[in-house]
């Protein structure tokens, strides 16, 4: 049952494939920008590199999650799913799909971006950029798990745009400052377990309520 | 034990702070098609998501053979089909891709033939790979009723399938349902056409 | 507090101190009229809803379910 | 029913506390006037100018600034409670107070920030610093913003009361987590001072106190307001609703 | 006949007070999430303020784009408003209801933004606040017109199956540098007049082309 | 002049590379109701769709009064409504403020009196400031009619009008097409349902 929500989601996602690049292309995009907009040196750029990468990561999920709800709401899938599948189901099922759709090829592209933004600039044999995977493999799951939350509830409130983000953003910014700082401490030599620790917590917290509050949510906005 | 069909009872259900309907007592019973009529807005439609457990009524009680429909979730929910005025298909998606997902959903494995069946028996099955966004008002609305050949329920509670359709496919819908019936099965439907080709058993109205 | 000048500059101060107890004062002044407007014009609100005199036949009524049974099949 | 339980019941019935609420509401007025009066007094005249670290008169704004940060906070912990209770327990009175505390928890928040930042201009030299503090408040801001642009976002009242409801628990839960994070990300603002014994000198701490009690009675009579207003709204109408405008009209 | 089109749109993005006031938290909190990111300290902040700006109008316009236009196109509306007022009249009011809903707010907020991003951080008497303002006031729309332009192509290959709407993106990087680089002059003391005068130009090249380009491809999309 | 009524000579229509319609001749003269019938996907939408001009046919003429509708753009989408299946009304507005939309864009001003009737014809003036989507199926058809009583016009087409919609007000819709055509309008209308109440022109068919 898993299975045939989580296929369906991938085969929609798919066929309306825009939907899906434009988050990526739109991460790739913000990040080899910085080296037009702020400064091309190499000390600088590393300086700046995980927070931006990190912000552009957030901003991507944020994205792409009107497009990955909307429709099922609109054209009545939703209830459909909700009835035969149950909430908690639909809701993880959707959060998996949103994850291996951005989250997922953000993480495989980021030693690109590192590069890009100069990362391992004067170290030899450095290993920043799997901290900065690390560090995005723990962390964006998290993002997709809080953005279905918030994406539920403004689907609910039959509202358009920008209510996710307004829900959202605030709740994101824990798992930018650690996100952010675990590359940073990597960066200045610094232990940087800590901080994987607590980006792993998140993720845990995360893990057991989402589900069951979208679900819910979902459910609210159905009926 | 046999089934005891879908009991409602003392049901008042409201939307937006105004009370649509108070106190209704119903009860569909195995081999019977009930038929609901009312006025436009008269709350068919939300007395129909409220026996699904889509809609949650204000007080009252809602019975599956003899188990209240909130107590034992997903039992009922696998018995139940329930058709909505919108058709929950994705419009990205082609016919078959869209029926395989709900009968996956339902457990069926390997769905191709009975797919096959369906969409030959409402003459679409030259269309399999077309996307549903690329279909005529009433082949849409024939892919939706392949749902009912192909998933297996006890009950069905059909929001005006009968809208959009051609002649021929309604005669085929009413035969359906008359075979689910006698099979057992319990049918909910509504319509604003009488349709002379169902022999009804019981009918339902929403009057003041 | 010395003086009434001191009171009003605060050392060089009063601007800003000033300026945060009037806000202070024009934000919680400015919600506790707020819902003084609000239950105010909920209650007229209530009040013209009462005395219109259609606003009974306005309400639609609740419904009831009429249920006929075709034993005839059986 | 055990008896002790009653009062739980009787504040889950909105007649009950519509018409009681309206013989309390003067008398947290009175108090209110009286602790804002002797503690404007002292705030801005009587206490004494801050000079071990040179703020001069500055140190007045925090009169008000800590009062509303401490009720910013308060205020969301309440919502949060009173969304629980109102999922939990079915009680529609609980959704009511948990969105008749968000407006008044959003201006407290707003009070805090704008005191705050200009406190910051003279002391720190700027309108604005990134630091756990301020950063957390701005944070709860948007939260309470979030809540009130959720809850309107509903026409049906049940469905906006239980999503905002989830809203308000997940907010919550992260609070904390917003506030050590912010935290330990980076750090300015004045440490804990108030509470620690002896940290603050008497003369600042009568106006202190006197303005906190103030502000607590101001939030809780603001929030009996509005919540008046609120069951208003939800039971406009029913009979008592009705009796209780007709007997408004007679006076 | 326009303004009966602007007036709708505008009343369906925002069916009351919240809606007017959603867009401006989201652009406060997008831009606060830099500092959590990147660092809190003020010349840095500085630094990466244009280009942070400016991201994030981008973002706005690109995140609200397909909500914008996708649901005249399933609910019927955008074919029975081509019907009666003529594609280039639609998608006028569409792209100045989008301007007026997105960039406009951007701009008003702005100053705010400046000063959570320590705009002035070392300048006494500075006008950067309102070369930023500036910069956005010409930049802005020719987000909109440009993203028109892409959404109803996009719209029509969702027919075709041709995906044209990725173009798009690669049009907004010369707006971006331009834009950022306006304020960063400014911030560097130098003449930024070039970098004006040619925001300006795009404009007018766009404001040109794109509601004849966009009508044709909303019709297109219905058809 | 009088109005020579809608022409259409030689139309081949295509959907997706296969032919739906070829050389197809059709007349729909002023004051003449025509009812426009055929199976699920033969193609009457698509015609339809032609003669509105969203749809280019392949080949063929369609001339409005004389003169080519593509030449004479705006002046024939002035005279005409065509209701499609989709009803254009936007959920998050209140009927009212979808209705005034339409008929401002047609440019009457102050549409409110207009609009208080057509609503309270349909039984909906209490629901006027009620949003679109927080309708019933029905009452959103209704919502749609109303642009009929609004919106002046002097050809209607009409896609499958009566779906969804109780007796009384497929009554109400009939007599509403005759009155207008005995006025000297053109319309052209389908239904998989046969309209007992409606005093038909002309039948045209789409056929094998
Ligand atoms: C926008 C700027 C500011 C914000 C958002 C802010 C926020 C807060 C918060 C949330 C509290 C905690 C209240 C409590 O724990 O009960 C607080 C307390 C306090 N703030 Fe601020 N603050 C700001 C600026 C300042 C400035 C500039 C100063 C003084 C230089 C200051 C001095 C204090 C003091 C003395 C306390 C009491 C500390 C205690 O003992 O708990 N604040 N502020
Ligand atoms: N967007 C589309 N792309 C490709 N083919 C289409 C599209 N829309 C319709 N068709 C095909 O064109 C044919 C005619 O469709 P049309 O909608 O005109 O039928 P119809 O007569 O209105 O049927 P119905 O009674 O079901 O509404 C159908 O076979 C359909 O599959
Ligand atoms: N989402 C909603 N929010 C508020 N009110 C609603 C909502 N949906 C329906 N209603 C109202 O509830 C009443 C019953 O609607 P319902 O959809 O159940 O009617 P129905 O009998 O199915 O009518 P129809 O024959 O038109 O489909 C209507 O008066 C309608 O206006
Ligand atoms: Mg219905
Ligand atoms: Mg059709």
């Amino acid at each position: 049952m898993f299975g045939a929500l989580l296929k369906k989601e991938l085969m929609v996602a798919r066929r309306n494939w825009i939907g899906i690049v434009i988050p990526l292309f739109f991460f790739v995009m913000v990040v080899s920008l910085f080296p037009f907009g702020v400064s091309p040196e190499a000390p600088t750029l590393q300086k700046i590199a995980p927070g931006i990468i990190w912000v552009a990561a957030l901003l991507a999920t944020l994205l792409s999650l009107e497009q990955f709800y909307r429709s099922d709401y609109q054209d009545g899938s939703l209830e459909q799913t909700l009835l035969i599948a149950g909430p908690t189901q639909v809701a993880s099922a959707k959060i998996l799909a949103h994850w291996l759709l951005t989250g997922l090829p953000l993480v495989i592209v980021s030693p690109l971006l590192g590069i890009l933004m100069q990362i391992n600039h004067g170290f030899v044999d450095s290993n920043h950029t799997w901290v900065l995977m690390l560090s995005l493999l723990l962390g964006t799951p998290t993002l997709c798990l809080i953005g279905a939350v918030g994406m539920s509830l403004a689907l609910a409130a039959n509202r358009n745009g920008m209510l996710v983000a307004v829900l959202v953003l605030p709740l994101y910014v824990p798992i930018l400052i650690f996100g952010t700082s675990t590359v940073t401490a990597s960066l200045e030599n610094f232990s940087y377990n800590g901080q994987l620790a607590i980006l792993a917590a998140l993720l845990l917290i995360a893990l057991v309520m989402s589900p069951f509050a979208a679900g819910r949510a979902l459910k609210i906005s159905v009926s | 034990m046999t089934n005891k069909g879908l009991l409602a009872s003392d049901l008042t259900i409201s939307r937006a702070e105004h009370v649509l309907l108070e106190g209704a007592e119903l009860e569909l019973a195995p081999s019977t098609i009930t038929y609901l009529y009312g006025e436009n807005g008269a709350g068919k439609t939300s007395l129909m998501r409220c026996l699904s457990g889509l809609l949650q009524a204000d007080s009252g009680k809602i019975n599956w053979n003899g188990q209240s429909i909130t107590s034992l979730d997903s039992e009922y929910f696998q018995d139940l089909i329930f058709l909505a005025h919108a058709l929950s298909m994705k419009a990205e998606l082609t016919i078959f891709e869209n029926l395989s997902f709900y009968a996956r959903l339902r457990g069926i494995k390997d769905p191709k033939s009975l797919i096959d069946d369906a969409t030959s028996q409402l003459g679409i099955a030259q269309l399999q790979k077309r996307r549903f966004a690329e279909l005529s008002a009433g082949q849409q609305h024939k892919v939706a009723l392949c749902r009912l050949v192909i998933e297996p329920a006890k009950i069905w509670i059909l929001d005006e399938p009968f809208v959009n359709l051609d002649k021929a496919t309604r005669h085929w819908l009413a035969a359906l349902i008359q075979d689910f019936a006698k099979q057992g099965g319990v049918v909910l439907f509504t319509s604003h056409h009488e349709i002379e080709e169902l022999a009804i058993d019981q009918r339902i109205g929403i009057e003041h | 507090m010395n003086s009434f000048h001191e009171f009003i500059f605060m050392g060089k101060h009063g601007a800003y101190v000033w300026s945060s107890y009037l806000m202070t004062f024009i934000v919680l002044l400015g919600v506790f009229y707020w819902f003084r407007y609000l239950l105010k014009s909920l209650r007229s609100q209530v009040k013209s809803e009462l005395n219109s005199s259609d606003s009974n036949a306005a309400r639609p009524k609740a419904r009831k379910l009429k249920v006929e049974k075709n034993e005839s099949r059986d | 029913m055990a008896s002790r339980w009653r009062w739980f019941h009787q504040l889950g019935s909105p007649k009950w506390f519509f018409e009681k609420s309206a013989k309390w509401l003067p008398w947290i007025w009175a108090g209110t006037l009286i602790l804002l009066a002797v503690g404007l007094y002292y705030s801005l005249w009587a206490s004494p100018i801050e000079a071990r670290q040179g703020q001069g008169h500055t140190v007045r704004i925090m009169y008000i600034h800590v009062p509303a940060a401490a009720l910013s906070m308060i205020g969301y912990v309440a919502m949060a409670i009173a969304s629980t209770i109102g999922l939990v327990w079915k009680m529609k009175m609980a959704f009511a107070a948990s969105r008749a505390i968000a407006p008044i928890g959003a201006a407290m928040t707003f009070i805090a920030l704008f005191t705050g930042a200009v406190w910051g201009k003279p002391t720190w030299g700027t309108w604005w610093e990134w630091d756990a503090r301020l950063t957390s408040e701005l944070l709860l801001l948007f939260l309470y913003l979030g809540f009130i642009a959720l809850h309107s976002s509903f026409a049906e009242r049940a469905k906006a009361d239980k999503a905002a409801a989830v809203l308000a628990i997940v907010g919550v839960i992260n609070v904390p987590i917003i506030y050590f994070s912010v935290k330990w990300w980076n750090t300015l603002h004045q440490g804990y001072s108030v509470t620690q014994k002896g940290a603050l000198a008497p003369e600042f701490q009568v106006p202190l106190f006197t303005m906190i009690g103030a502000f607590y009675l101001l939030f809780i009579g603001l929030v009996i307001m509005r919540l008046r207003v609120e069951i208003l709204m939800r039971e406009q109408k029913s009979r008592w609703v009705a009796d209780w405008t007709a007997q408004k009209e007679q006076k």
